[in-house]
C-alpha cells in the first residue's frame, strides 16, 4: 500500500482534532524522516481551502492556527443538533426555584435546610445564568451568605404580574386544591411523588 | 508413575509457556523454574477450561476425543506443581480437577453393552463445556479484531463558528414549579422542625424590592423607600418589608440623634470593621 | 440570501456531530415547513460518500446512524494527534462482552458457567461505564439475577449496524454423536491407560 497523499492526511487531521491545530501539530503527526516542509503544508491547507469553496466546512485560520468549522452559512441549521439536547429541569432546581421565589430574600443554607438536601452549586448557576434569579444582597452574619430573589424575567416567563399573583402557599399545601384546580396534570401526582402519596384524600381516586 | 506416563508425552516441541520472551518446553518436576514464572504462566490462562483447551491443542488433539487420562495427569502436574508453590490458585482449578479425576475414573469402567444406560460417554459434558467455552474464546478475539474506535477509527467533529450556538434552555410550566413546591413542603412537614409560614407574598416581593433600591448606595432616607402614591396598603408592606430585613440582619437602620432623620443601609456595604464586630 | 443545498447542510451536520447521527435526528435540523424527504436526506449522504471517495474521511454507516470518520488509510497518522494509547482490553473483558453479545441476555452467573472462572466486578463496571452494557431486567429465580445486555453504543464503538453484524460464532459438533461413532472402532479404553488400571475396581463403587 502506498503511502496517502500529505494532502488526505493533513485533512483528516484538521477534521478530527476538534479545535485548532498550529503548523507544527500538524507536522509533528509525521516521523522525522518523512516529516514534510511547512510550505508543503500550508500548500496543503490552501489546497483544502479551495476544495470547500462550495462545501459545508471551511478552515479557518486563528490564532492557535487552522480549524476546520462549520460554514456560517449552514451553521444555524447545524446548530440544532444542540438544541435537543437542553435536558429537562430536576425536581431539585425547580423545588430551588419555587422556594426562592416564596420565601425570598433567601440563603442557599436556608433552602438547604427547608429542602433536606444540600443545594448544588450548578442549580444555583442554572437559575442565575437564565436570569430567573439573582442575588440581591447578603446576610450580615459569618459566611455572609448571598440573599437570592427572584426577576422580573421569572415574573415575565410565567406571566405573572406580581409574586402575589401566585397561589398563597395555604393553597399548595392543600393537596385538593392543588389536584382539583391548576393542576389538573397528565400524570397523577403520586406517581411523581410516591412519598407523599398517602397525603392524598381517598375521594380524590 | 501416573507422572511419568504423563510427562513422556510432553516431550513434544511446542513449549508449554513462554515466560519472559524465553520458550519452556519440559515441565519443571526438579522446580527450576523460579515461582514468578509460574505466576506469569498462571495469569497467561483465563481459567481451568482454558488451561485444559491449551493442553488439547497444543498436542494437537482433537477436542472430541480428549485422551482424558493423559489430559487429566497433565493438568494435575500443573495444579500439583502450583500448589507446591504456593501460588493462589482459582478454587475453580480444583474444582476441574475433581471434575477430570471422576471422568477419568468412569473411563475406566467396563462399558455396559446396553446403549441406554447411563447415557454414552463421560467425557460428553466436559467436552461440551471446551466447545462452548472455546466458541467464545474465538469470539472473543474477533471482536478484539474488529475495527473500533479510539484504536481504528476517528471520529470528525468540526467546530461551529461563535454565535450560532444557543442552548435552548427547557421550558417550564408554573405548574411544575407548583408542584414541585408542593413536594417540599410536605417533605418539610415530615420534618417537625421545619416551619413554612403562611406569609404574604407582597411582603416578601417587597423585601426583594427594598434591597434593591438600596443597593450600590450608602445611606438612604427611611422615608425614601416609601410611595405614598402605594396608599396606606403598600406603606404598611414597606414598613414591614425594612422591619423583616433588619431583624434577619440584612439592613441597617441608624439614627444619629433623637428625632434626626433615620437612614437605612445593607449591612453589607458596611467597613471591615464592623464584619469583625458582628462576627 | 438563499437557503443553503440540502447537501451542505447534512455534510455539516454530520462532519460537527462527533458521533453518529441518524436520519431523524437530520431531519430534525429543519423546521417543519422546509423538511426534506428521507430519500432526499439518504441520497445527500449517498452523493457525500460518493464524493469523499478520494479524502481523508469517510461516512460509515453504525448502528447508530451515519458517522463522519477519518479514512483508515490515514488513520495511523491522525491517531498521534492523541497522546494517549488506544486502550487494550484484557482476555477477561472480552470474553465477558462476546458472551453478553450473543449470548443477551444473559446474567453473570451464567457467563462464569461458560468461562469456568468467576467474573471479576471490576469488568462488569468497565463495561457498564462505557456504557457497552447494561441491565436490562432480573431473571425471575431466586437471587433475581441481573440480566445483562449491550447497548447502542457497543455497536458503534464496534462500527456494526447491528448483533446481526458480529462474527459468526463457531459452529458446535454433536460430541453424542462424534463419540459414538468413534468409539466403536476404538480399543478398550483400559488399553489406553494401562499405568492408572489398577484403580479401577475400586472406583466402582
Amino acid at each position: 500500500m502506498t503511502s496517502p497523499s500529505l494532502k488526505l492526511i493533513v485533512e483528516a487531521a484538521l477534521i478530527a482534532a476538534g479545535g485548532p491545530l498550529t503548523l507544527d501539530q500538524i507536522l509533528a503527526l509525521f516521523p522525522e524522516d518523512e516529516r514534510p516542509d511547512r510550505a508543503e503544508v500550508t500548500g496543503a491547507v490552501r489546497e483544502l481551502q479551495l476544495d470547500y469553496a462550495d462545501r459545508g466546512i471551511e478552515i479557518a485560520e486563528v490564532a492557535g492556527g487552522f480549524r476546520v468549522q462549520v460554514r456560517s452559512m449552514v451553521a444555524p441549521w447545524v446548530a440544532r443538533l444542540w438544541d435537543e439536547k437542553a435536558p429537562r429541569y430536576s425536581r431539585a432546581l425547580l423545588e430551588t426555584l419555587s422556594l426562592i421565589a416564596y420565601r425570598q430574600p433567601i440563603t442557599r443554607g436556608e433552602i438547604e435546610e427547608i429542602r433536606g438536601v444540600a443545594v448544588s452549586t450548578n442549580i444555583v448557576k442554572t437559575l442565575t445564568e437564565r436570569e430567573w434569579v439573582r442575588v440581591v444582597g447578603h446576610r450580615d452574619v459569618p459566611g455572609r451568605p448571598a440573599l437570592y430573589a427572584t426577576t422580573r424575567k421569572f415574573l415575565d416567563y410565567f406571566g405573572l404580574r406580581s409574586l402575589n399573583d401566585l397561589p398563597p402557599l395555604a393553597e399548595i399545601r392543600d393537596p385538593e386544591v392543588l389536584l382539583d384546580d391548576q393542576l389538573a396534570l397528565e400524570t397523577p401526582v403520586e406517581d411523581r411523588f410516591p412519598a407523599i402519596g398517602h397525603q392524598r384524600p381517598a375521594a380524590n381516586d | 508413575m501416573a507422572l511419568e506416563t504423563a510427562s513422556a508425552g510432553l516431550q513434544q516441541e511446542m513449549p508449554f509457556a513462554v515466560v519472559q520472551g524465553a520458550p519452556l518446553l519440559t515441565l519443571p518436576q526438579d522446580l527450576y523454574i523460579p515461582p514468578d514464572a509460574l505466576e506469569v504462566f498462571l495469569d497467561a490462562f483465563e481459567g481451568p477450561l482454558d488451561l485444559l483447551l491449551y493442553l488439547i491443542k497444543r498436542q494437537n488433539l482433537d477436542i472430541l476425543d480428549i485422551p482424558i487420562a493423559e489430559i487429566t495427569d497433565q493438568y494435575m502436574e500443573y495444579v500439583e506443581l502450583m500448589r507446591e508453590l504456593r501460588l493462589d490458585l482459582a478454587a475453580e482449578y480444583l474444582v476441574m480437577a475433581a471434575m477430570l479425576a471422576e471422568i477419568k475414573s468412569r473411563m475406566l469402567l467396563p462399558r455396559v453393552e446396553s446403549e441406554d444406560d447411563e447415557g454414552g460417554d463421560p467425557r460428553a459434558e466436559l467436552i461440551r463445556r471446551l466447545q462452548e467455552y472455546e466458541r467464545f474464546k474465538q469470539a472473543a478475539e474477533d471482536l478484539d479484531a474488529l475495527p473500533r474506535l479510539e484504536r481504528d477509527h476517528f471520529p470528525v467533529h468540526a467546530g461551529i463558528p461563535p454565535g450560532f450556538l444557543q442552548r435552548t434552555p427547557p421550558d417550564v410550566d408554573l405548574r411544575e414549579l407548583l408542584v414541585a413546591l408542593r413536594g417540599v413542603l410536605a417533605r418539610a412537614q415530615l420534618f417537625t422542625s421545619h416551619r413554612v409560614e403562611k406569609e404574604s407574598l407582597s411582603l416578601r416581593e417587597r423585601m426583594s424590592q427594598v434591597m434593591e433600591r438600596l443597593r450600590g448606595r450608602s445611606f438612604t432616607e427611611f422615608t425614601a423607600l416609601f410611595d405614598v402614591a402605594e396608599g396606606r396598603a403598600g406603606v404598611v408592606v414597606t414598613f414591614l418589608a425594612t422591619l423583616e430585613l433588619t431583624k434577619s440582619s440584612v439592613l441597617e437602620l441608624v439614627q444619629n440623634e433623637p428625632f434626626a432623620p433615620i437612614h437605612v443601609r445593607l449591612r453589607e456595604s458596611n467597613q471591615e470593621s464592623d464584619d469583625i464586630a458582628v462576627a
